[in-house]
């Protein structure tokens, strides 16, 4: 086995650990975004240039993306809720 | 040394069920989800790997060049796109159950017991 | 081609679907109903089509024309033997039911929920009828996709959003368990195709063998609810929109167990071979737990549909146990049983979304009595209880006597004593429900225990003092067909044969990589005692009614039967079902965990 | 159970399948040693067969093309999914009442250099994005990874602050229309082998010259559907996310 790819890998699952205990999710989708670019790295090693391309354009960019969204779409609906006590947060309690 | 790479690829599944179990956010959980899911991408492209074998492209390289193996790339290239709409879905999910309990920790929704 | 029908009833409604959602925002609602209905009608009837030309041989359908060479799948292909047909078949047949009974349902909404649902058929046919194993995960993640958004459907609940949340989390890691165990058979094989992963492990097994096979089987099993993989489904169950639980309950959990036992015999019967004994004592402990939890987590809930949500847990246990004893007999029952279960089963929910109709609530408590004018719903009700607890000529009844013979004369013989505890005090729960609900029996509160849920939100609209026709009439029909199954002349026997030729690994090897046809496989008629198994369901039923009227017995008669005491005890374990993904996640390690290291230990010692 | 107990139980737990997994692996071929067959028989029949050069997108296309089909229909009922989950539903006033909050939105409208700078982009990611698509055949790359960075193009409009214009372009039912149409148009081209008398997605258009734009036959053909329905579907998942913010964006705008 190549020296790179030892490192490589050996930087997957750190990053892929660093992803999982990391607490804060906006940390958490930066850690992500960077796990997937490692990822897309692994890939292009291998010698699996479809699969890296892929990899990269949704694992580092689209995937962080929607989690980048759905968290600032929960920020509003938690704005929402604490400027004005809003009938939609007792409807759910 | 050369079971590293399946070695990393289970440790990354275990380590994300760990991450789900442990999680107090459901955001945190999905991505906790999507790492287990690149576990399976380690393991296909480890399994189908050549040493020096090229890519499966032969625009240059007359068949015949040692090539790795194209079908794992297939595989991992219809999971990449499995992976993105199921983290999809999930944040959908998260989202609503925040609209409606205003709440994002597993632990504390606890409508269904018993 | 011959078969071109093959791949119909899964392309079918996918291109229903797809046509709906482009025309989504410029139809009406009768248009996507009537659509939806007439996709899944067709894929039924072509179902029905290939089963009948099975009957001869089964059907191996190559995608792209890519036949395999000397003896190397290089596509993908559909394996339909009348196993398979007959479940496609039934899988439209449910669809149908439910489709017609949401005509009335979720007025207010556009026409996505038909989308869902028909991508949810087309996922099921699919995975039915899939011989490769990749495509299989394909199929398993597309009808999970749908199951969880058709889940989560109700989204102005907070828990609907949890079940759904927790159902999709569960089978997410089932699936990408799998998915490992899949690229452990490949590298070892370097083949997708069942048949010619069978044929190239021939015989040997190792702990990559062995623990890939456990990582498959157990991704499926957390579909199927297998202890302890089954706490999921309650969930889920409880807050699916009602119609939806009927295709989740009447066959989804069903065909993940037939997964497993399609991998089992088109692959790993040849490497398994000398080894049968570990499989089926680790998997008829796991199924007689799950089917004994079942029962009893279902006998406690006040929740009518959690209360059948449980009963199917119970019930899936069964039918693992009947894989487990590695018998096409068993086999053979297996497959009568899901019909004749998967029949009463959705009679049962399609009656409890009727309650929810009329009344906005499935809790037995708050519905106690109110049911007493629809005399015809309640009667669909009952029918379907006796159903549950296997009476003859049910489909369960037949079923679950081929199971039993099967066991006969091996070490498990005492699987029977478990079938009748589950139909006992599945049945039980049914008719304690009938005779509060629709009877007014028994005390009007007659709980102390813990409420589950709160009530629901109605899932329709417009006015409630009556029972509609349509959704009366397909509760009608499936637990009239829950009786038919059992009554068909010869489906036993067509049963027998087709799962003797569903276990002949050789054969089916032969047949899918080197297009050899199969011989009719010889029928065996073993000698059977009618009578005495038709006593033992009689008395299994007798036994329910009277667990039943127990139950309902005033709460001071019940202390002194000491009947409180085992309820209390046995909450522990009812809190064991906390609702929390982590604890879920939790019990799944530790399954897999154990299933793996009980089998590999059993199975690679030296 | 409390997380503790959760976290030591899992411990235990996470170890034994470990050590399963681990026991399982040693038994794999050695890493770099991929034994065939399926991969081999693919590298050495695709371009003969096939006319195209790319193994990867043939693998995707024509041999296991049931697959791809069934992996567009999860993105497409995925898409159908997070709508369904994320409309409005009947009880609630989402946008009536944002007068109050607008004031919350911390979100800054782009500076004139970065709405230059990302509308500059949008021209040469689309011919990017067209270019992988149409390539994946010859080159890698195809349907999947053109589409996604398809998808990115409305993103880049939307970074511009051209609110309006995004809006336009990723509104639901324009994208839902492509999304179905790039699923319909693979699903009713694997007709096409059927129709003429073979199976069902079998290519049976002329393969043309090897290493050609126009080669392969229906791999082009259902490289370009799917890339429309991918790019559709992320596009769709996307808007489903920022739809709310939009809105809110728009109307403090005037």
């Amino acid at each position: 086995m190549a020296f790179i790819q030892v490192t490589i890998l050996i930087f997957v699952g750190i990053t892929g650990t660093a992803v999982v205990v990391t607490r804060n999710p906006i940390h958490q989708v930066i850690g992500l975004s960077f796990y997937g670019i490692i990822l897309g790295l692994f890939f292009f090693i291998l010698q699996a240039p479809d699969v890296a391309l892929s990899q990269i354009t949704i694992g580092a960019v689209v995937l962080p993306l929607m989690f980048m969204l759905a968290l600032a779409k929960i920020r509003r609906q938690e704005q929402r809720k604490s400027s004005s006590g809003h009938p939609e947060s007792a409807r759910g309690a | 040394m050369s079971i590293l790479p399946y070695a990393v690829a289970g440790w990354l599944f275990i380590i994300g069920l760990y991450g789900i179990v442990t999680s107090r956010n459901f955001i945190h959980l999905v991505m906790c989800l999507a790492v287990l899911q690149s576990s399976t991408y380690v393991l296909l492209l480890s399994v189908g790997y050549r040493v020096g074998g090229g890519p499966p492209v032969f625009a240059t390289a007359p068949v015949g060049t040692p090539a790795v193996d194209p079908l794992v790339h297939a595989l991992v290239l219809t999971d990449i796109v499995v992976e993105a709409t199921v983290v999809a879905l999930l944040l959908s999910l998260a989202i609503r159950i925040h609209k409606n309990t205003g709440n994002l920790e597993p632990d504390k929704i606890v409508e269904l017991r018993g | 081609m011959a078969n071109s029908l093959a791949p119909l009833p899964v392309l079918v409604p996918l291109a229903a679907a797809v046509f709906l959602a482009l025309i989504n925002k410029h139809t009406a609602r009768w248009f996507a109903d009537f659509v939806s209905i007439s996709a899944v009608c067709a894929s039924g009837i072509m179902s029905v089509v290939l089963l009948h030309r099975t009957a001869s041989a089964p059907i191996v359908y190559w995608f792209g024309g890519w036949t395999p060479r000397t003896g190397i799948a290089v596509g993908v292909n559909f394996y339909i033997d009348p196993i398979s047909a007959v479940l496609a078949a039934f899988i439209s047949l449910l669809a149908l039911c439910s489709l017609i009974f949401s005509l009335h349902y979720f007025d207010s909404v556009g026409n996505l929920y038909h989308v869902l649902m028909l991508g949810f058929v087309a996922g099921m046919c699919g995975f039915s009828s899939s011989g490769d194993l990749f495509n299989l995960f394909v199929f398993f993640e597309l009808m999970s996709i749908s199951a969880f958004a058709l889940c989560g459907y109700k989204t102005e609940e907070p828990s609907t959003q949890q079940g759904a949340i927790n159902f999709a989390v569960m089978n997410t890691i089932g699936g990408f368990l799998a998915l490992l165990g899949i690229a452990m058979f490949y590298s070892r094989t370097g083949a997708l195709n069942l048949a010619q992963i069978g044929r190239t492990l021939s015989h040997q097994s190792d702990a990559l063998i062995v623990s890939a096979f456990v990582f498959v089987m157990c991704g499926f099993l957390v579909k199927a609810a297998v202890f302890p993989f089954h706490f999921w489904l309650a969930d889920a169950h409880a807050v699916a929109p009602t119609p939806v639980c009927v295709l989740f309950s009447g066959i989804m959990v069903q065909l993940a167990v037939y997964a497993v036992a399609r991998v089992y015999w088109s692959a790993m019967e040849g490497p398994m071979s000398g080894h049968q004994a570990a499989i089926t004592s680790v998997l008829a402990i796991a199924g007689t737990i799950t089917a004994l939890l079942g029962a009893m987590m279902c006998f406690a809930q006040q929740h009518i549909k959690r209360m059948l949500a449980f009963s199917t847990i119970s019930h899936t246990g069964i039918l693992v146990v009947a894989f487990a004893l590695l018998k096409p007999k068993a086999l053979a029952g297996a497959a009568l049983y899901v019909i004749g279960h998967g029949a009463a089963k959705g009679a049962l929910f399609l009656v409890a979304g009727i309650l929810l109709h009329r009344f906005g609530s499935v809790e037995e408590s708050s519905l106690y009595g109110r049911g007493r004018s629809m005399k015809w719903t309640g009667a669909v009700f009952a029918f379907s209880g006796l159903g549950l607890a296997g009476l003859i000529p049910f489909g369960t009844f037949a079923g679950e006597h081929g199971i039993d013979v099967a066991a006969k004369g091996t070490s498990f013989w005492w699987v029977k004593v478990v079938f009748i505890f589950a139909a006992t005090l599945t049945g039980a729960a049914v008719f304690r429900v009938y005779a509060r609900v629709f009877l007014g029996r028994g005390a009007p509160n007659a709980t102390e225990e813990l409420a589950t849920t709160s009530d629901e939100a109605r899932e329709t609209k417009g006015p409630h003092d009556h029972v509609p026709v349509v959704m009366f009439i397909p509760a009608a029909v499936l637990a009239v067909s829950a009786i038919a199954s059992g009554c068909v002349p010869g489906s036993v026997a067509h049963f027998r044969r087709s799962a003797s030729a569903f276990s002949d690994t050789v054969a089916y090897q032969a047949q899918v990589l080197d297009g050899t046809a199969l011989q009719e496989p010889p029928l065996s008629e073993a000698a059977e005692q009618p009578l005495a198994a038709a006593i033992t369901s009689t008395v299994t039923t007798m036994l329910a009614v009277a667990v039943a009227i127990l139950a309902l017995l005033p709460r001071r008669h019940r202390k002194r039967l000491y009947l409180e005491r085992l309820s209390r005890a046995f909450s522990t374990v009812r809190n064991a079902h906390s609702g929390k993904i982590g604890d879920y996640v939790v019990y799944f390690s530790f399954g897999v965990a154990a299933i793996g290291t009980v089998l590999v230990f059993l199975i690679c010692r030296r | 159970m409390t997380i503790t107990t959760r976290k030591r139980l899992f411990v235990m737990f996470g170890a034994a399948l470990l050590a399963i997994f681990m026991l399982a692996v040693r038994e794999l071929p050695e890493f770099g040693h991929y034994r065939g067959p399926y991969g081999d028989v693919l590298n050495r029949e695709t371009v003969y067969e096939r006319h195209v050069t790319d193994v990867v997108s043939a693998v995707n296309f024509d041999w296991r093309g049931i697959d791809t089909l069934g992996e567009e229909s999860i993105l497409f009922l995925s898409v159908v999914g997070t709508i369904v989950l994320l409309r409005t539903g009947d009880g609630e006033t989402e946008h009536k009442d944002e007068q109050g909050t607008t004031s919350n939105d911390d979100i800054p409208l782009p500076s004139e250099a970065t709405r230059v700078a990302s509308l500059g982009l949008v021209g040469p990611l689309v011919v990017f994005g067209l270019y992988i698509v149409t390539h994946g055949h010859l080159t890698p790359g195809g349907g999947f990874q053109g589409g996604v960075v398809l998808a990115t193009a409305p993103l880049l409009v939307y970074v511009a602050g051209d609110l309006k214009t995004f809006k336009r372009i990723a509104n639901h039912e324009f994208v839902e229309i492509t999304e179905a149409l790039g699923i319909g148009g693979y699903l009713s081209s694997g007709f096409l082998g059927m129709v003429l008398g073979s199976a069902y997605l079998r290519n049976v258009l002329p393969l043309g010259t090897t290493g050609h734009l126009f080669s392969g036959g229906t791999i082009l053909v259902l490289n370009v559907f799917t890339g429309a329905a991918v790019a559709a579907g992320m596009v769709s998942i996307l808007y489903a996310f920022l739809e709310h913010t939009i809105e809110v964006r728009l109307r403090r705008k005037g």
